[in-house]
């Protein structure tokens, strides 16, 4: 015999909740919400630089801009994947730089490879490196920061062995696939709408889909994951497949735009996705897709901006790094007061 | 306390030649010459180390080629002392930080080891001979003459560099400031120096930036081979093809493309390859005795032909070539 | 599914044979036999560690046994992860809440089973409306919508019920459901159980109270140390002889506490408040006196106990210990002074589930174990050993990780690493939940003895036989504010719920 | 024996606990990782003095344990900080900016020597409370904060320095950074680096507030409910660990003669590798310092000795990143193996009785 009771159906009577389905969850208010100041971040930031320079509102800079950032948006939205899971996949610079590469030598060694094949073979090497990186944490059952780091090394190594100091040039490549870098459809590269389509896919997938959903809470709480019945190892794999794929893709698509490949390319990459999804807020309260992408391009914006603003060039970089503070801090900020909201309200009737 | 002011400068002072030369000497065969590049993975220093390679075949030595993966001076550090633990005859090296590598090299130097750089010198007393591409005036020259003529000798005009701390870059950039005050260049207006960090995406995001910064702007000299590669790609892919024009130092295969759509009208280059060859002449010559460093010092190098030490044990390469339209296609590095 | 009455000797829905299954050197299952018939609720019982929650966790796929078959509708049956469990229609509520803080209420209900539109979208609209349902059949007001991360206990287990009802299963396993649940809740339960039960499924609950579980089953299997004792009915067994069996000897349920001489006070909490949570709270515990805290799940009562403590901060009031203000948001100091919080989440709160029994059982000891700034195994090992073999921790070793013991257990590692601080005032939150009869005892007469010793103790309980039985003074709090204080011959049922139903509130 | 089966407990467990408590000494400093590590590294340098040529000789110990000094500082604060469940990536950030720091003192402030270099240790805590901070004090994610640092350090050592490099250190300092313990082979730079290990050693080892980082690498509620400040602790830790990289910023200056912006880029990574090849979990709450010192030798002796035998540099970065793939999956491949035998086995026995 116990002696406790809820006082829950004298306080929902007097509150009762709003008809289901009619409101938003908390979750995703937050998150709204993240996105939201993300956004107005950007606009401030365009804005004040076009005052400063009003060319940096012309269609050249507009679609310089898409350009420049379509390659870290896509890599973004792939890690936006990983994170979710409570993983982190640190090798994707590594694997964009191999694929690239052998982007280049396919076309080296097949120069007439129509460019959706060069696209597909990319996506595809992309997955298997994937592959490695899922298998191994898959079936070490190892934390993945540890095994990324490893391929991280590993990948870009087989990248120096295979270029062995070589570089390949744009005149190698064939022509339309080179176009794909700086085609415009509509006035719009045609980059950023490949970034865009991946953005809508994921995004749509981890809002309405049930292994989207399985993917948060299997971040959300491990153990309890398994526990429901949820194949965690298989999601994970799944996860770092496609995380690889979309590496491979972004690999693709950085030989189309730079023309100029060697071992190097994408060093170093995977900390400017990782801050992006940060600064997306993916890293703090699970963070969806879109918001990571809105982190890739703000995160390239104030380098574009920083450049027009002619911000001393010793400065750029500490202004990069003030500004994920302040965006890490920001993202707090709507956290504590959220969480305050939350604990204002009972948990019995809203 | 040890302060700036009472430590004095107990930097040595010159190159050292020790010893006296033997011009007849016989080029010692079997000679261990490695090359150690700012960073192993970069075209250019694979081409300059081919050249090397190459020479060292014709006289008869051991070549090897060992680096680090990034571009930083204390893995380059610990590779002189491998190199040095190993025995190596001649180092042939490319600095990444003029002073970082010192020590290592003045200790390889006490083990026996012939230093020679390339590309990027040290201070003058770590090393017996710097090959000199071309001097840092002849670049100058090149660029400001280049450009002047591309924009037609009025105009403004600006710089992207590669890292803020490139030590040739920035002798180079100073050289072309002196260069532009002479009377011939008066309308031409320098307004900024920009840093593409020798990586590709910055370098165009640079560019990109100071175009828009700058709506006059007729002129960029980029003279470093990723920032000109990467300005030439931006230019041919925006309005400004053809009308800004862009020259600097880049490769005849990565500039070919631009050069023939019309968004690059002539850059220059010192031909990398011929610069490893002399770099690895002027080691052997170093390690045979046929020459110490010394100032006046002359020995031949293989196809190259003969040259003559310079003051503080620089030998120059000799002036860049220019490449454009008619003649790139001859070229092929 | 066929309808059978309650206890009928039908063909079992699910029968499990020589179940066996070992943790490393531990033998937590050895050959157990379990069958659970349709339309019949079956009690699992057996002291802390006995293996009940392994049993379950096999059930339901997340443990894979050593031997032993399963069969289910007399086929056998194989399972390789929990999926295949839930396939099978096992549903199971764990005895630790699983819930995804991160994600809403709605969605922990339906986690892969969420209700499709077009394009196999989710739709959260009828997600959201099902579980509102599935909350009206318990009778609670949840709403779907919050992310779980804040929910209380209480509610978490609701969560954790309201899932496995969503199953519609056909096999219902409940692992001590209502060890944080309130009679009211208790009773919902049971009524949504046995609803279950006459439409033929089987239902497998686990519960250290004896009330409950003559209430709810018409059968019941005893565990020992792994080993399976009897499967009986219920109407041919008596508390008693469960009691016997599950121990191997005779204990007494209850302990009274002896009365002690009443010393200097020892805590003196005067107008403490915080906004929100609690107001206005005043008391004071003698040496030699056992207090009780009692009142409805979230009249506030753990919330003043960790601001007592000093784990929350709060707005105004002070506290004193022996006559001395205790700073207020520093554990650390509060330990000092001689005060000790045995928190009511052990696994949150209460222990470092990688870390040794050893380890954890000193944790908050350590400062005073070293020497010179130094921590000297010796004396770490003999004061672990000292206070875990006076609770009768059942551990393989010393050396394991606390995650290894079962869960009654564990909560006798979190009492000796607090009783091993030496206290002089001692709070404690929910001292016995999850502890066999056997031990529940031995807690009360420690308690009692500690009294004894002129600790000043502070506890807070929801079972109201421990308060009536232990306390000297019962403190009822309703809402966040101290509405009633009863001494001890004043003290009975109901009395105290007269108070902490707000309805005795003397304002 | 319901009630005592921990006294009463079969006689294989009660060995175990025998045995463990022999061994107790012994268990707290050497886990089975840290023996594997060390074995692995003795291994290691017995290979390498057996077959490669040029690596059994002082001049090449000297050379190794010099490039080994500013990475085995950097690990030691990290192993704490690892062990409490955070991550410092700005460390490398702080090397370069306390170099450049250092380089832009000397250059302009007329300040002795002596003087810069604690200023620099100094300003390197200050940077290590800004990581604090954020951490502790607005409670945001240290792998966050410290990317974000990371940028902003290193952009703010090119804000000091520029594009220029400070080079001209009084030489008997710049020596002295190299020098080796007279009649030794061996750096005297080891010796403070050994001094410190041995402090960090201990305080994690055997001290309640080592006991402390492990509570709260594992749950750092439970940390605070029993007494520990977690907040403070974590802060101090970035404090330390800054410190510590202003203090191996100096050695960089003196030891490379350069202060320069770019000094010790991407180092950061190269310090996690090291520890968590030495037995660290990255989830906090396991791993020991011994391991570490173990792990970031053996990093070096490889290194090294590939070096020596002319493995190329790709390689090399191939060699490093399986290496460290090959240390977290190979214990739970064993462990699971083992665990497969035990299962079987037992099985077996079942089945026998
Ligand atoms: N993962 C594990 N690793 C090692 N030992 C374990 C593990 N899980 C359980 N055990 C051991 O198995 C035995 C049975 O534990 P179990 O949790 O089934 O007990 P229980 O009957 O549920 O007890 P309680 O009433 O306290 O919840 C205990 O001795 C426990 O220490
Ligand atoms: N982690 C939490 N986050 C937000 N609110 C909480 C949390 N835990 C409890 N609360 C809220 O605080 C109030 C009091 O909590 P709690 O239920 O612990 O009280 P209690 O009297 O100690 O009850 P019991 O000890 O029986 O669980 C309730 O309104 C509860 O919903
Ligand atoms: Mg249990
Ligand atoms: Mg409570």
């Amino acid at each position: 015999m116990s002696l406790t009771d809820t006082g829950a159906p004298a306080q929902a009577a007097e509150n009762p909740p709003p008809g289901p389905g009619r409101r938003r969850g908390l979750t995703e208010r937050l998150l709204a919400v993240r996105e939201l100041s993300l956004l107005l971040a950007l606009g401030a930031l365009i804005l004040v630089t076009t005052l400063r320079n009003d060319r940096f509102l012309s269609g050249q800079s507009i679609k310089d801009l898409l350009l420049g950032c379509a390659i870290l948006v896509i890599l973004a939205v792939g890690q936006t994947l990983v994170i979710v899971t409570r993983n982190v996949d640190l090798s994707v610079g590594s694997i964009l730089g191999l694929v690239a590469f052998a982007t280049g030598e396919l076309f080296l060694a097949a120069p007439g490879t129509p460019w959706p094949v060069a696209l597909l073979l990319g996506v595809a090497l992309g997955a298997v490196c994937g592959v490695v990186n899922g298998g191994l944490i898959a079936v070490a059952k190892v934390p993945a920061l540890v095994i990324t780091l490893g391929t991280l090394y590993a990948f870009r190594g087989i990248d120096y062995y295979w270029a062995a100091g070589r570089q390949i040039n744009a005149a190698d490549m064939p022509r339309s696939f080179l176009r794909l870098g700086n085609q415009t459809v509509l006035g719009v590269p045609a980059l950023f709408l490949v970034a865009l389509i991946v953005v809508a896919a994921v995004g749509f997938y981890l809002r309405s889909y049930r292994s989207g959903r399985e993917l948060y809470a299997i971040g959300s709480e491990p153990a309890a994951a398994r526990l429901s019945g949820i194949p965690v190892g298989r999601r994970v794999f799944a996860v770092f497949v496609a995380n690889g794929a979309l590496a491979g893709l972004a690999g693709v698509l950085y030989a189309a735009r730079f023309g100029t490949l060697d071992a190097a390319a994408g060093t170093g990459l995977e900390l400017q996705v990782v801050a992006a999804a940060v600064v997306g807020g993916v890293a703090i309260f699970g963070g969806s897709a879109y918001g990571a992408a809105l982190g890739a391009v703000l995160l390239t914006t104030i380098g574009s901006s920083l450049a027009v603003l002619r911000i001393d060039p010793f400065w750029q970089q500490a202004v990069v790094g003030a500004l994920i503070l302040a965006a890490i801090g920001l993202d707090r900020l709507l956290a504590l007061r959220m969480a305050a909201r939350l604990r204002g309200r009972s948990a019995h009737g809203a | 306390g040890t302060t700036r002011e009472n430590s004095g400068n107990d930097t040595g002072g010159g190159a050292q030649a020790s010893g006296a030369a033997n011009p007849d000497a016989k080029l010692k065969e079997g000679l261990k010459i490695a090359f150690l590049p700012k960073q192993v993975n970069n075209p250019y220093f694979t081409t300059s180390d081919n050249g090397g390679k190459e020479a060292i075949t014709e006289i008869k030595g051991e070549y090897k080629e060992v680096g680090p993966s990034e571009a930083s001076a204390s893995s380059q550090v610990s590779y002189i002392n491998t190199l040095s633990q190993q025995g190596m005859d001649v180092i042939v090296t490319s600095a990444n930080d003029p002073n970082a590598i010192c020590g290592a090299l003045n200790q390889a130097k006490a083990a026996g080891a012939k230093i020679v750089t390339f590309d990027s010198d040290t201070k003058p007393e770590c090393r017996q001979i710097f090959v000199n591409q071309v001097t840092a005036e002849g670049i100058a020259e090149n660029q400001v003459k280049l450009i002047s003529e591309q924009i037609g000798g009025a105009g403004e005009i600006a710089i992207l560099s590669a890292t803020a701390n490139a030590t040739n870059q920035n002798a180079w950039i100073a050289l072309m400031k002196e260069e532009l005050k002479k009377p011939e260049y008066s309308k031409l207006k320098l307004v900024t120096v920009a840093y593409g960090n020798d990586d590709d995406q910055k370098s165009f995001q640079e560019t990109q930036g100071l175009l828009q910064s700058y709506p006059n702007l007729k002129g960029i000299i980029s003279p470093t081979t990723v920032g000109v590669a990467a300005a030439a790609r931006y230019l041919s892919g925006s309005q400004y093809k053809g009308k800004v024009k862009l020259t600097g130092l880049g490769t005849p295969n990565q500039m070919r493309e631009y050069v023939k759509d019309g968004t690059v009208d002539g850059f220059a280059l010192w031909n990398p390859a011929d610069l490893g060859y002399l770099a690895a002449y002027a080691g052997a010559a170093l390690a045979s005795g046929q020459i110490t460093g010394a100032e006046g010092d002359k020995f031949k190098a293989g196809k190259l032909g003969e040259f003559t030490v310079g003051k503080d044990g620089v030998v120059v390469l000799g002036p860049p070539t220019v490449f454009d339209k008619n003649n790139i296609d001859q070229f092929q590095f | 599914m066929s309808p059978g009455a309650p206890g009928a000797d039908s063909a079992p829905l699910l029968e499990l044979d020589g179940v066996t299954k070992s943790f490393g050197a531990v033998a937590a299952l050895r050959g157990v036999h379990l069958a659970l018939h349709p339309g019949e609720a079956h009690a699992l019982v057996g002291e802390n560690g006995a293996g009940k929650s392994t049993l379950v966790k096999t059930l339901a796929g997340a443990h894979a046994p050593d031997a032993g078959r399963m069969t289910l509708d007399g086929r056998p049956l194989q399972l390789r992860g929990p999926a295949d469990a839930r396939a099978a229609g096992i549903a199971v509520i764990y005895q630790e809440p699983t819930l995804f803080p991160d994600l809403s209420v709605a969605e922990n209900i339906f986690m892969g089973r969420q209700p499709l539109r077009g394009l196999r979208r989710i739709d959260t609209r009828a997600m959201n409306r099902d579980a509102e349902r599935l909350f009206e059949r318990l009778g609670v007001r949840i709403d779907p919508a919050r992310p779980a991360r804040g929910l209380s206990i209480a509610d978490q287990q609701l969560v954790e019920i309201a899932k496995a009802l969503s199953f519609d299963a056909r096999i219902l396993v409940m692992d001590e459901p209502t060890a944080a649940l309130s009679g009211v809740e208790v009773e919902r339960l049971f009524g949504v159980a046995r609803s279950l039960c006459e439409r033929g499924a089987a239902v497998l609950f686990i519960s250290h109270r004896f009330d409950e579980v003559f209430d709810l089953c018409q059968r019941i299997t005893v565990l020992r140390d792994g080993a399976w004792v009897s499967s009986d009915r219920a109407a041919d067994l008596t508390v008693d002889e469960v009691v016997r069996r599950m121990v191997g000897r005779e204990v007494s349920s209850l302990y009274p506490k002896q009365d002690a001489p009443l010393r200097d006070t020892l805590l003196e909490v005067r107008g403490l408040s915080r906004a929100g949570v609690f107001s206005d709270v005043s008391f004071s515990v003698r040496g030699g006196e056992i207090v009780a805290l009692a009142g409805l799940v979230g009249a506030g009562r753990s919330e003043v106990a960790r601001a007592v403590f000093g784990v929350d901060r709060y707005d105004a009031g002070e506290v004193r210990v022996a006559g001395r203000a205790l700073p207020p948001g520093n554990p650390g100091r509060a330990i000092a002074a001689g005060m000790a919080l045995v928190p009511e989440d052990r696994r949150q709160q209460g222990l470092v589930m990688e870390l040794s029994v050893e380890r954890n059982a000193t944790l908050a000891r350590r400062r005073a174990l070293s020497r010179l700034g130094l921590l000297l195994g010796g004396a770490e090992r003999a004061e672990a050993r000292r206070w875990t073999r006076r609770l009768q921790v059942k551990a393989s070793r010393l050396a394991a990780p606390v995650a290894t013991l079962s869960g009654g257990n564990q909560q006798k590692v979190v009492l000796a690493k607090w009783l091993a601080t030496e206290p002089r005032i001692l709070i404690i939150d929910e001292p016995t939940r999850g502890i066999d009869v056997g031990t529940k005892a031995e807690v009360h007469r420690l308690l009692s003895e500690l009294a004894g010793e002129g600790l000043a103790i502070l506890m807070i309980s929801s079972e109201l036989p421990e308060v009536l039985g232990m306390a000297d003074r019962v403190l009822v709090m309703h809402e966040g504010r101290v509405v009633r204080e009863l001494p001890r011959a004043e003290a009975d049922e109901t009395s105290v719920m007269y108070a902490a139903t707000g309805q005795g509130a003397i304002s | 024996m319901a009630h005592d089966s921990l006294y009463a407990a079969p006689p294989s467990a009660a060995d175990t606990e025998r045995e463990a408590g022999r061994l107790a000494g012994l268990r707290g400093a050497l886990g089975s990782w840290d023996a594997a590590i060390v074995a692995a590294l003795v291994v290691a340098v017995v290979l390498a003095g057996l077959s490669v040529p040029n690596f059994a000789t002082g001049r090449n110990a000297q050379f190794l344990l010099l490039d080994l000094v500013p990475l085995a500082l950097l690990a030691l604060p990290m192993t704490l900080i690892v062990i409490t469940g955070e991550i410092d990536l700005s460390v490398a950030s702080m090397v370069g900016l306390g170099s450049t720091l250092m380089g832009q003192l000397w250059l302009s402030s007329g300040l002795s020597l002596e003087l810069i270099c604690v200023l620099v240790v100094l300003l390197g805590a200050a940077f290590g409370a800004v990581n604090g901070l954020f951490v502790t004090g607005f409670g945001l994610p240290s792998l966050a904060v410290t990317i974000g640092t990371l940028a902003l350090y290193r952009g703010l050592s090119f804000v000091v320095l520029g594009d220029q490099a400070v080079a001209d250190f009084p030489a008997s300092w710049t020596a002295a950074a190299v020098q080796t313990i007279p009649g030794t082979s061996i750096p005297a730079a080891v010796v403070p680096v050994l001094l410190l290990a041995l402090v960090f050693g201990v305080v994690l080892h055997a001290t309640p507030a080592g006991r402390a980082l492990y509570a709260m690498g594992n749950n750092d509620e439970a940390a605070t409910f029993a007494g520990v400040s977690v907040a403070r602790t974590k802060f101090w830790l970035f404090v330390v660990s800054g410190a510590v990289c202003g203090l191996a910023g100096v050695f960089w200056t003196l030891r490379y003669a350069s202060a320069r912006g770019d000094n010790a880029t991407g180092l950061e990574l190269t310090v996690v590798t090291a520890v968590l090849l030495g037995g660290v979990s990255i989830f906090g709450g396991r791993g020991g310092l011994l391991g570490v010192v173990a792990g970031v030798l053996l990093l070096g002796v490889l290194r090294n000795a590939l070096q020596l035998a002319d493995v190329d540099a790709n390689a090399l970065t191939i060699v490093t990143g399986t290496l460290l793939i090959v240390s977290v999956v190979l214990p739970n491949a064993v462990a699971d193996v083992r665990a497969r035998l035990h299962r079987r086995r037992q099985r077996a026995h079942l089945t026998a009785s």
